[in-house]
């Protein structure tokens, strides 16, 4: 590419480069790492691969990578040859010794976004947290549960401790138990591994020979993978009357979701294809030095499995956004000089 | 020679707990937890279990083939998680059929049981080894091909487009009650006949007993040992599908943790009616263990973080029963 | 009948550091037992294992009938009607297995042909057929891991005889054998060579071979020295030609030191076997165990040795022991050399040096419990030196070692450790005439610095020969106590066969 | 005797590669990272790699130990998962000294190491199963005393409160470089001296090699493996101790995935320097084995689901290096 007066022209679409901050303005890029603590679940997948989308259409260099769970190599991949990066982007990082490490990355000068990270980063200068609302994205899928029952239901809840925004979902849903006293816990169970949807469904198929017909009333699922085992036991029980209400969203939970014969009802989720986009934007604005809030919040949806049914045409990630108004588009954070960017590097 | 002693009572009372010390504990678990909770009992939860024990089980009969030539596969987790990914990408990303597809996820499996004989026999890497090498390396290679999504239908590809494969009704039957059940029981059924009836399971036997004695017997060591580890990729590559016929999709690293759980149900199998070495039968008694405690514990509400130490201490009863005094 | 004859010509075989066999010839016809006479390590059970196809890496040629043929397999040699009975009997063996399956082995392998199936009922019928013809009567169904060494042999030669076997080549056989079933041993060699199968006999025990064989090999250093008619020789210029030397009188004269009691045993029983044994020995004293294979002398070795759960009392230099673990009998100042060498006295895996220092590490570390490497190889030099160990150096791996070397190295490990009650559990078997004498001497010179011994032997003349008192073992229980000097080979028989009244129910 | 024959030169090739196959590996791994990304050479990055490396050779040195008794330990991580939760609790619950913190995440440690010795030796339960039933019950214990949650400072207790208990300062150094590089450095050179140059080391190689011979040579053999399992969970322990120092937090299973990778060191480690048994040194080489392939595939930019391909691959051609003709 040729350059000239720091800026370049894109010879044959004739992208102007005139309002791009200087930064990006002569067809440089920048490097970016994305490290995520958790992995092995969909959720992840998706995640890195929005945050990859988008920063690879903004013209950056970026590495993503997963520790799967296992803090110290998260931290490992953190201070890893930290200088041959511009900018960090973190996903997960709850517990302490990410303040260090982040503090260190600031010292270095590196932009730093996290999402779904310790609460303690925010005071971190120029450190933004973003996530996906935990408390709106329980309040919703619970919100929904109290209003086909009327507050009055016997309920198996899915739930496993440990992790930051299960202990936020969890958080909510002791204020729900205070405020409807005529929701009763039944059963609890969860279990994170790599194969929870399967041990869920194992573990619902017992429930429900313990509860027959007319017994439960429906489940709180936290996570998607305890809605899908849930959904499935259900489903190989060949029961109908037992509801589920979950969180989050992927392409396998849509397909169970649409099964005529499936009691998911609704789910709680904020596309986390696009909570990567969003993190790489907020990130990039911190690059060229614009002003970037401290805090971030996604906004949450609720999938109705009514709605799902309606679509004539099978629903998944993507045309979601056909039946969810705001799923997956949000322009939050996107500058007009990004979306030059992403029309000059997207040929 | 001489005549055998006549045994005495305290001795016969170990030697029966050696036989039948599994067994008893499974009945006993039986008892417990249907006085506990009397619907553990009735058959909808019997077949929830059996249906829940079936892919372990099949993967764990892999592990106890291989075992038989004293080999020891780590890597059926992984070829589980390979073959169900083929297996699913197969329906949705290219709209095969259910023969083609299984097809495909058996011969990929056969490619890394005969990748494992190859470094075992001809480079003489040990199995563990060699085995918990290609465990990561499947991993990987499942982990690639499906650049670690979740294959289900209608899926976005990565260029943006929409996986347009379903998953034949046929398929979605063989991981449903009866048939998951029915494929495990016969597994294990021809399994057991093989490894007790036929020469070439008896063959395998001599050789995980003496290598040494079976190779100068005139066995052919390395071709049985290429067959146990085809089978054992064969049937972590059937749990894979099976997998993904119940659940219709393939999670990354979904096989994984199926390892341990089969490891735990042949091994408990080694002492099953006092074999005292790998066997079908006692694998699928050691499966039915795990699966009773897993499902009972369910029913009793016990708290998912205290099941863990339900199951070990009833795994160590189990054993202690079973090998207390037997070496005296 | 025709006679068939193999022959091998000019046999060469290597190991690293040893050449084993050196320009061997050696030929057998059928209907003959042939002896395979040789000192430890001359290289005997190599010649074997070429013959059977164990190695691939010799040179030299094999003729059957003139024919060249090929043996680089054991199949080859299986298909040729060659059998071998190895010297060490679990590396042949199923542990796990059932005796029907070990002894079937041959058929359920090679003459299965198309059929899959096998057929439970007549493979145990066909064992128990096999194993009455050699009058062995043992439970088909029982694992071989429960079986006794002799027992095992049993099976192995029963599992030789399954087979259209023309020659038979056994190792070592009678080792772990007693007379009785010596005798029954040499009754079938005798049949088999009736229908003109060729056997080859290796064994230390001389008269044995005068007993049954026709002709005779000696081997030397891997050499072959000659192969003659046993008719035309003697034990002496067997002794000769083996060792290269002539060897004087076997058992040298020892004066027991004193007569004050200082190892006593009352009332010892085990829970199992043995039952209420009392005996006694002096300073100085060497005492015999004789009985019959089974009578026991293991079991009371091992539990005097702290192996079982045992009552009553045992008490050295007026001192009261509790022994509940060979460590405490180690400490207690008690040594055992085991029955077993391979299972039970020998690491396999580590080196000669590491074998010889085990029992007595203690001598061989500082203060600080740090090893003295040095002070530990002059220690295993000088063993090797004085036993006659044959090694390509004391870090050779044990389990390169001939049969005899590694019986003397379970031996020679107890010679550094200081105790005061040294028990030998047939500490001659397997070892070469030379090698005896060896043994007996250092036994000999371990009693004249008053040591006391106990040496447990089915070998009736060795019992005899360096004893001073011997007690006789029937059922558990030793059944009576003889001055060396006054009794005979007859008189032990009779007891140990428990005296007339009990002669037929040995003879099951 | 014998003197020594010259030895074939393909044959001395082969035997310095199984001498030195895996450390020709690790250089050779370290000159193609290096050339292909120049920074992975520096000081830092390579302090980096002890670093990561630190917990897992630590844990794969208690499993080299309990290897050489002939025993194998799998309980190792959750073990290193309940010290890590006994150590943080002591801070943040309890408000306890470093001192105090450490002396009681051993002694449980040791409250396991005892459970285990006891079933294995007086039980005779065999090895891999008792500590494959023990890892469940210690897995569920630390469960159980978490109740399933993380331990981190200013934590919300059950009853709503905040715990208020800190970390100390000096606990947090020691998780630290230098000192995490440190104490594991004196530990793989203590068990090595320990191992190969006293008395007790032999007698354990001795057990290992042969049980029942070492037993009858007067080897007090039931002290020497309570005193192996032992020492494994002390430094299964030592591992979890110093993952909370370093991440201040206890989460839930946070010990469990270094069992694989220990058991890959300790294996790795049998070949090193053609020992052909467990070693503290060889253990060592393979945790750093291990630790380059992890830190030069991030740098190389490798994409995370492919890394266990290469993981592997590498492994494998490492275990193929060594073995390959070794029997011969
Ligand atoms: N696999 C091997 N590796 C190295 N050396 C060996 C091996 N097998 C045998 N040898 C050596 O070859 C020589 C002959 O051993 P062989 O076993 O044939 O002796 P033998 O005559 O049977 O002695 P014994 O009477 O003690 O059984 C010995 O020095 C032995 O150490
Ligand atoms: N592992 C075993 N299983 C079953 N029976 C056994 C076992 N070991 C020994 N026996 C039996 O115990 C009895 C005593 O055997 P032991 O070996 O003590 O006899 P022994 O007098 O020492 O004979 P040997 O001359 O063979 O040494 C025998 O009847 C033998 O068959
Ligand atoms: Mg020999
Ligand atoms: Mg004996």
């Amino acid at each position: 590419n040729d350059s000239t007066n720091g800026q370049v022209k894109a010879d044959d679409d004739n992208v102007s480069f005139e309002n791009v901050p200087e930064r990006f303005a002569n067809g440089e890029g920048a490097k970016i790492k994305v490290v995520r603590k958790i992995g092995g679940d969909d959720h992840t997948a998706q995640f890195l691969a929005g945050a990859q989308e988008e920063a690879e259409a903004l013209g950056f260099e970026v590495d993503v990578f997963t520790a799967n769970g296992d803090s110290a190599r998260f931290h490992d991949a953190l201070t890893q040859d930290v200088d041959k990066y511009d900018g960090f982007i973190i996903s997960h990082g709850d517990d302490e010794a990410t303040v260090a490490t982040v503090q260190e990355l600031r010292e270095k000068g590196k932009s730093v976004v996290a999402f779904d990270s310790l609460a303690e980063l925010q005071e971190i200068e120029g450190v933004t947290l973003t996530s996906q609302d935990d408390e709106a994205l329980a309040d919703l899928a619970l919100g929904q549960l109290v209003e086909d029952y009327g507050g009055e239901a016997n309920i198996v809840y899915l739930w496993v401790d440990g992790f930051a925004p299960m202990v936020r979902r969890d958080a909510v849903y002791k204020q729900f138990l205070e405020q409807y006293p005529g929701l009763n816990e039944l059963e609890r169970f969860g279990v994170a591994t790599d194969d929870t949807s399967v041990q869920t469904q194992n573990a619902v198929a017992a429930m429900l020979n313990k509860y027959p017909q007319g017994e439960i009333d429906a489940i709180f699922a936290t996570w998607d993978a305890f809605a899908i085992g849930a959904a499935q036991a259900i489903r190989e029980a060949g029961r109908d009357e037992v509801k589920i209400y979950g969180i989050d969203v992927s392409n396998a939970d849509l397909q169970e979701i649409q099964n005529e014969a499936s009691t998911w009802s609704y789910t709680a989720a904020v596309d986390p294809k696009l909570i990567g986009a969003v993190n790489v934007r907020i990130l990039a604005k911190k690059l060229v030095g614009e002003e970037t809030p401290e805090t971030f919040d996604l906004e949450a949806s609720l999938i109705s499995q009514e709605d799902l049914l309606q679509a004539n045409e099978p629903v998944n990630m993507i045309n979601l956004a056909e039946i969810i108004t705001s799923w997956g588009e949000s322009d939050a954070f996107e500058e007009d000089w990004m979306l030059i960017l992403k029309d000059y590097y997207g040929k | 020679m001489q005549t055998e002693q006549p045994i005495k009572s305290s001795q016969s009372f170990f030697q029966f707990l050696y036989k039948y010390g599994t067994i008893v504990t499974v009945f006993l678990l039986i008892i417990i937890f249907t006085i506990l909770e009397p619907r553990f009992i009735q058959a909808d939860n019997l077949i929830s279990i059996l249906r829940s024990i079936s892919i372990v089980t099949i993967i764990a009969i892999g592990i106890t083939i291989s075992l038989t030539v004293n080999g020891f596969d780590l890597s059926v987790g992984s070829t589980a998680s390979l073959a169900n990914a083929v297996v699913m990408s197969m329906f949705v990303w290219f709209a095969q059929d259910t023969f083609i597809a299984i097809i495909s996820a058996l011969l990929v499996a056969l490619l890394v049981g005969l990748f494992n004989t190859f470094m075992i026999v001809k480079l003489k890497v040990p199995d563990m080894l060699l085995t918990l090498a290609t465990m990561f390396i499947i991993q990987g290679v499942a982990l690639t091909y499906t650049k670690g999504a979740t294959i289900s239908q209608n899926m976005v590809m990565p260029d943006g487009s929409f996986a347009s494969g379903e998953v034949p009704q046929l398929f979605q039957k063989i991981g449903q009650v009866p048939w998951i059940i029915l494929i495990m029981v016969i597994i294990v059924f021809l399994v057991h006949i093989f490894l007790n009836y036929t020469k070439h399971g008896r063959y395998m036997y001599m050789i995980g007993g003496n290598e040494e004695a079976a190779r100068l017997s005139g066995i052919a060591v390395n071709k049985y040992k290429l067959f146990a580890y085809l089978l054992s990729a064969s049937f972590a590559a059937i749990g894979g599908i099976l997998l993904a016929s119940r659940v219709m999709r393939a999670e990354i690293n979904a096989g994984s943790p199926y390892l341990m759980e089969a490891v735990a149900a042949a091994f408990i199998g080694f002492a099953v009616l006092g074999k005292g070495k790998p066997n079908a039968f006692g694998t699928f008694v050691g499966a039915v263990l795990i699966g009773i405690l897993a499902n009972g514990l369910v029913m009793l509400s016990v708290p998912y973080y205290a099941m863990d130490i339900v199951k070990g201490t009833v795994l160590a009863f189990a054993l202690a029963l079973t090998y207390y005094k037997q070496k005296n | 009948m025709k006679k068939n004859v193999i022959e091998m010509k000019q046999i060469n075989i290597e190991f690293p550091g040893v050449k084993a066999l050196d320009s061997v010839d050696f030929f057998i016809e059928s209907g003959v037992t042939h002896a395979l006479i040789g000192a430890n390590g001359a290289g005997k059970s190599t010649l074997m294992k070429v013959l059977s196809g164990a190695y691939t890496h010799y040179d030299g040629t094999i003729k059957i009938n003139g024919k060249e043929v090929t043996i680089r397999s054991p199949k080859d040699a299986q298909s040729l009607g060659i059998q071998i009975v190895y010297q060490e009997v679990d590396t042949a063996l199923i542990p796990y297995l059932s005796v029907a399956e070990n002894v079937m082995m041959p058929f359920l392998i090679h003459k299965m042909a198309k059929s899959q199936l096998i057929n439970w009922k007549k493979i145990h019928a066909e064992t128990k057929k096999v194993l009455e013809s050699i009058n062995v009567f043992l439970s088909t169904e029982k694992l071989i891991s429960d079986l006794t060494l002799a027992e095992k042999q049993m099976v192995l030669i029963a599992r030789a005889l399954t087979t259209d076997c023309r020659f038979l080549l056994l190792d070592e056989p009678t080792a772990p054998l007693s007379q009785t079933e010596t005798e029954q041993l040499f009754h079938i060699v005798r049949h088999l060579n009736k229908q003109s199968v060729g056997v080859i006999f290796i064994s230390h025990r001389l008269p044995e071979i005068f007993q049954l064989c026709e002709k005779i090999t000696i081997m030397r250093s891997g050499r072959k020295v000659i192969t003659e008619k046993v008719s035309e020789t003697n034990e002496n210029r067997v002794v000769e030609q083996m060792l290269g030397r002539k060897l004087e009188e076997q058992f040298p004269y020892y004066r027991k030191n004193g007569e004050n009691i200082a190892f006593e045993v009352m009332n010892f029983s085990d829970d199992e076997k043995i039952k209420d044994i009392h005996f006694s020995i002096s300073k100085g004293e060497i005492i015999g165990i004789a009985g019959l294979v089974g009578a026991g002398k293991t079991e009371l070795c091992k539990a005097l040795f702290g192996e079982a759960k045992t009552t009553g009392k045992i008490r050295l230099n007026g001192k009261e022991l509790n022994v509940y673990s060979p460590y405490d009998a180690v400490k207690a100042g008690i040594a055992l050399v085991p029955e077993e060498r391979r299972k039970e006295g020998l690491l396999i895996d580590e080196t000669v040096e590491h074998n010889l220092s085990v029992a007595n590490l203690r001598s061989f570390t500082n203060r600080f419990h740090f090893l003295l490497p040095k002070k530990e190889n002059t220690s295993a030099l000088s063993l090797i030196e004085s036993l006659g160990i044959k090694t390509p150096s004391p870090k050779t791996k044990a389990e390169f070692l001939s049969g005899g070397n590694q019986q003397k190295i379970a031996i020679g490990k107890w010679l550094i450790a200081d105790c005061d009650v040294y028990i030998f559990d047939e500490p001659t078997k397997g070892v070469d005439v030379g090698a005896k004498k060896d043994i007996f001497n250092l036994i000999i010179a371990l009693a004249n610095r008053g040591k006391m011994i106990i040496y447990a032997s089915a070998e009736l003349a060795e019992v005899l020969g360096i004893t001073e008192r011997i007690y006789v073992m029937y059922d558990g229980q030793i059944v009576t106590e003889l001055k060396t000097e006054e009794t005979t080979e007859e008189e032990i028989l009779y007891y140990s066969a428990g005296g007339q009244q009990n002669a037929n129910r040995t003879a099951n």
